[in-house]
């Protein structure tokens, strides 16, 4: 269990989806994988695939139509995760607030951990902001942990709890 | 292939191009519109910068009685700088410093401010037009 | 500025079309006073101009598609289709809306509710 | 993936998209592929659309204007804000005042824009061929560009210097110099990507002859910008359509005749040398001046337009006055929205594989394209 959790601390993979931003966030977000900035160094890369990453950095307000995609995004990264909103507008909506096809940030559709503002943010704001996604990323990973008196049962069954056993260990105490 | 060569033993003595940012301070240039400072000696709450606000990031609250709040929210901000030159006493600055990113707690609820504002000012200018047209009467 | 009735702007654009020599800009729609206008913007390569071809129409009319003259064209027909309401020939629903988004958001609303309610009187 | 029946043959049906590696943008493409050869492509570019035609009649006044058009696409940001602001002067009836400073400001922020536009794509596009280290290269020699504009305006992607009836800041002595030398260090990393795109013999050989657009073609698909010159089109609005002083500098249009990817690519290339020469002209032609904002005192009251050469291409505004302070229409068409319908065509008949580097080498921009 040890292993991942510093593999995690290590190495976050990171989504990145545009929901309708003006795309200045998302060349900055291209432009801290690159040589300059290079987020390598803390071992990030940018996934493709939601299931693999650990970060989603999220740009734009959410217009309508991506709703919907971002909330299955959400979905399928797995736990534990955090959301980085990269941006004014994808924090607040920005100029886009009030917008007939904006749903005003992203916070309204997923919860948000960390917001990063700035029009549009600068590399060093998204690392910082990053930085700050890691810090909760552990403490969620904490939280998740099993508790030290269900240890035994877990460990009886392979990783996975059993209710059975669960609420025999809740009746005895 | 020999251009190759000569191109890969210059870059072996190149300085790199990366800069270490968390563990090496970034110093923005001169004139970066960064974060936006106000000085509440020299604001008379003329409310020319709420006005001339692009993404509606300024909030003036004027309560009843003499109490007046300045709220400025630096993740709805673009910017701009449209309120630091429509000042007309100087009371707005910008640093060079951009802002950094906050957490859920740290956050303003901007919708209730938002609300809040309106509401406020509607009561206000009614006062206003109160006032005058006691003086009208008079 | 060429002004075009509905019957007769299909010839009138294709008198004035020819691919060499002047280039296609968009399309686009305005609610006016009196009804709809929808505005074909061309620009000719020789005298370096802008010009506009002008269409009133009604609200609720069918327009006639002009890609099968200037065929790029459909994009920004199905556009003014969507955000004025504008039927117009081979249009895609909700090209660039929503299903929850608001229908012919740049549209007068009030104006057209109004239109609406007298054609219903009318009925 | 699911097989379908198109005209008795089975395709395989290959979705692109919303969510995409090679795509930084939504954007969703269907190819029906068969044997991995496109036969049929649909897109659907909605999933930016965010209503600020209606915004800008509705809840910001023409002040506003320029920045909130700015935020419509971050590439090609003030494009978009000098688009915007002329015409909106046309529609006052003040643009025959506006001090020659002012215009060539306007002139730097437009070509330092276009150059950090035309490494970006340059760099996108080796990236998505799967050569990662030219795109790393490329984005290295980039950041020399955001430095300059970082310098001179503010900010590295939104510059927001372009107000009604002038420019926020103006470019000081000691600034012109140091933009001077980077502009050396600009142009040799320039001449960087021409080797590398004109050499490079994996480069030449992926792009040689993928999608070709002939010159009827480009002239019946109403092409614009740099995939229209590609096709040997001699169009550019900044000469067409003269807002600075281009005509004055004697501004090259630069054309090709081979309309393929790489010819895309190379039109890029040569028109950054171009951009790199009227900065400079720029910055020597005008000193320093007082006066660098106009005051303006009447609405918008005219019918205007503006043709405004982005660094994808043509970028139209036409703005309607009423004499208030918030104009009754504006319309923006945008250089994507014109170069995708010929997208479809160009597709069909090419490896799935190849499909990536020739959407790349049109420069989609879906920001712009759904407003």
């Amino acid at each position: 269990m040890k292993i991942f959790e510093l593999g995690k601390a290590k190495s976050p993979w990171i989504l990145h989806y545009n929901t309708g931003s003006c795309n200045g966030c998302d060349i900055e977000l291209l432009a801290v994988l690159t040589p300059r900035y290079d987020v390598e160094r803390f071992g990030m890369l940018n996934k493709g695939n939601p299931k693999q990453a650990d970060i989603l950095l999220i740009t734009g307000p959410v217009t309508k139509r991506c709703r919907e995609r971002l909330l299955n995004l959400y979905l399928q990264v797995p736990e534990p995760k955090v959301v980085v909103a990269v941006g004014t507008c994808s924090c607040g909506g920005g100029v886009f607030r009030h917008m007939y096809n904006v749903e005003n940030g992203v916070e309204r559709v997923i919860p948000v951990d960390v917001y990063v503002p700035g029009c549009a943010a600068r590399p060093q704001q998204i690392i910082d902001g990053v930085v700050k996604a890691l810090q909760i990323l552990r403490e969620k990973g904490r939280a998740l942990e099993v508790p030290p008196h269900l240890k035994k049962i877990v460990r009886g069954r392979e990783g996975g709890i059993d209710r059975e056993s669960l609420l025999e260990d809740l009746r005895r105490r | 292939m020999l251009k190759m060569f000569i191109t890969s033993i210059k870059n072996l003595f190149r300085k790199p191009v990366t800069q270490l940012y968390p563990y090496e301070k970034y110093e923005p240039f001169d004139g970066y519109r960064g974060k936006i400072s106000w000085e509440k000696g020299k604001c008379t709450f003329c409310m020319k910068c709420g006005r001339a606000c692009t993404s509606g990031a300024i909030k003036i609250l004027i309560y009843s009685g003499e109490t007046k709040e300045w709220v400025w929210n630096p993740i709805q901000c673009i910017y701009c700088g449209e309120c630091v030159r429509s000042c007309p006493f100087g009371a707005l600055i910008q640093e060079k410093y951009y802002a950094s990113p906050i957490t859920k707690g740290e956050k303003l609820d901007w919708s209730e401010i938002e609300k809040k504002a309106g509401r406020l000012e509607d009561r206000w200018r009614r006062q206003l037009r109160d006032r005058r047209g006691k003086r009208k009467s008079e | 500025m060429i002004e075009a009735s509905l019957m007769d702007f299909k010839d009138k654009i294709r008198k004035l079309y020819i691919p060499e020599k002047v280039h296609y800009i968009g399309v686009d729609a305005y609610e006016g006073e009196e009804g709809l206008e929808v505005r074909y913007w061309f620009f000719s390569y020789e005298t370096r101009d802008v010009v506009m071809v002008r269409v009133s129409v009604k609200h609720g009319e069918r327009v006639p598609s002009i890609s099968d003259i200037v065929k790029p064209a459909f994009m920004g027909e199905w556009e003014i289709a969507d955000l004025f309401g504008i039927e117009i020939e081979g249009r895609v629903e909700n090209f660039f809306l929503s299903p929850d988004s608001p229908r012919a958001p740049l549209l007068n609303k009030k104006k057209s509710e109004d239109q609406a309610g007298r054609e219903m009187g009318e009925k | 993936m699911k097989k379908i029946k198109v005209n008795q043959e089975i395709c395989t049906t290959i979705p692109m998209g919303s969510q995409h590696v090679a795509l930084p943008e939504p954007v969703k493409l269907v190819f029906d592929t068969e044997n991995e050869v496109v036969k049929r492509v649909s897109f659907d570019v909605s999933y930016v659309h965010r209503g600020i035609e209606k915004s800008l009649t509705t809840m910001y006044d023409f002040k506003k204007a320029p920045y909130v058009v700015g935020r419509i696409c971050g590439i090609c940001a003030i494009a978009h804000s000098i688009a915007c602001t002329v015409a909106l002067e046309r529609s006052i009836g003040i643009d025959g005042e506006v001090p020659d400073r002012v215009r060539a400001v306007r002139m730097i922020g437009l070509e330092l824009d276009r150059l950090q536009s035309h490494f970006l794509i340059n760099g996108h596009l080796a990236e998505v061929c799967g050569y990662e280290n030219i795109f790393m290269h490329l984005w290295r020699c980039r950041e020399f560009i955001l430095d300059t504009a970082d310098m001179l305006f503010g900010n590295r992607v939104q510059y927001d210097v372009v107000c009604v009836g002038g420019v926020n800041r103006d470019i000081d002595e000691k600034t012109g110099t140091r933009i001077s030398e980077a502009l050396e260090e600009i142009e040799e990393s320039i001449g960087f990507m021409e080797e590398v795109f004109t050499r490079d013999k994996t480069l030449v050989k992926r792009l040689e002859g993928l999608g070709v657009v002939s010159k009827d073609k480009a002239f019946e698909y109403g092409l614009v910008g740099p995939s229209a010159r590609a096709s040997g089109v001699k169009t550019d609005c900044r000469i067409e359509d003269d807002w600075g002083m281009y005509r004055d500098f004697g501004l090259e249009i630069i054309t090709m005749t081979e309309g393929d990817a790489l010819a895309r690519c190379l039109v890029r290339v040569l028109e950054c040398f171009e951009s790199v020469r009227m900065i400079r002209e720029a910055l020597d032609s005008t000193s320093p001046g007082e006066e660098i904002q106009l005051r303006v005192r009447d609405n918008p009251k005219k019918d205007a337009v503006c043709r405004n050469e982005a660094p994808r291409g043509e970028l139209f505004y036409y703005i309607r006055g009423t004499g208030k302070k918030i104009p009754g229409r504006v319309k923006i068409r945008t250089p994507t929205f014109a170069n995708i319908p010929i997208l479809p065509h160009v597709m069909i008949g090419v490896r799935y594989n190849d499909v990536p580097p020739l959407l790349m080498s049109f420069d989609p921009c879906l920001s712009c394209t759904g407003r």
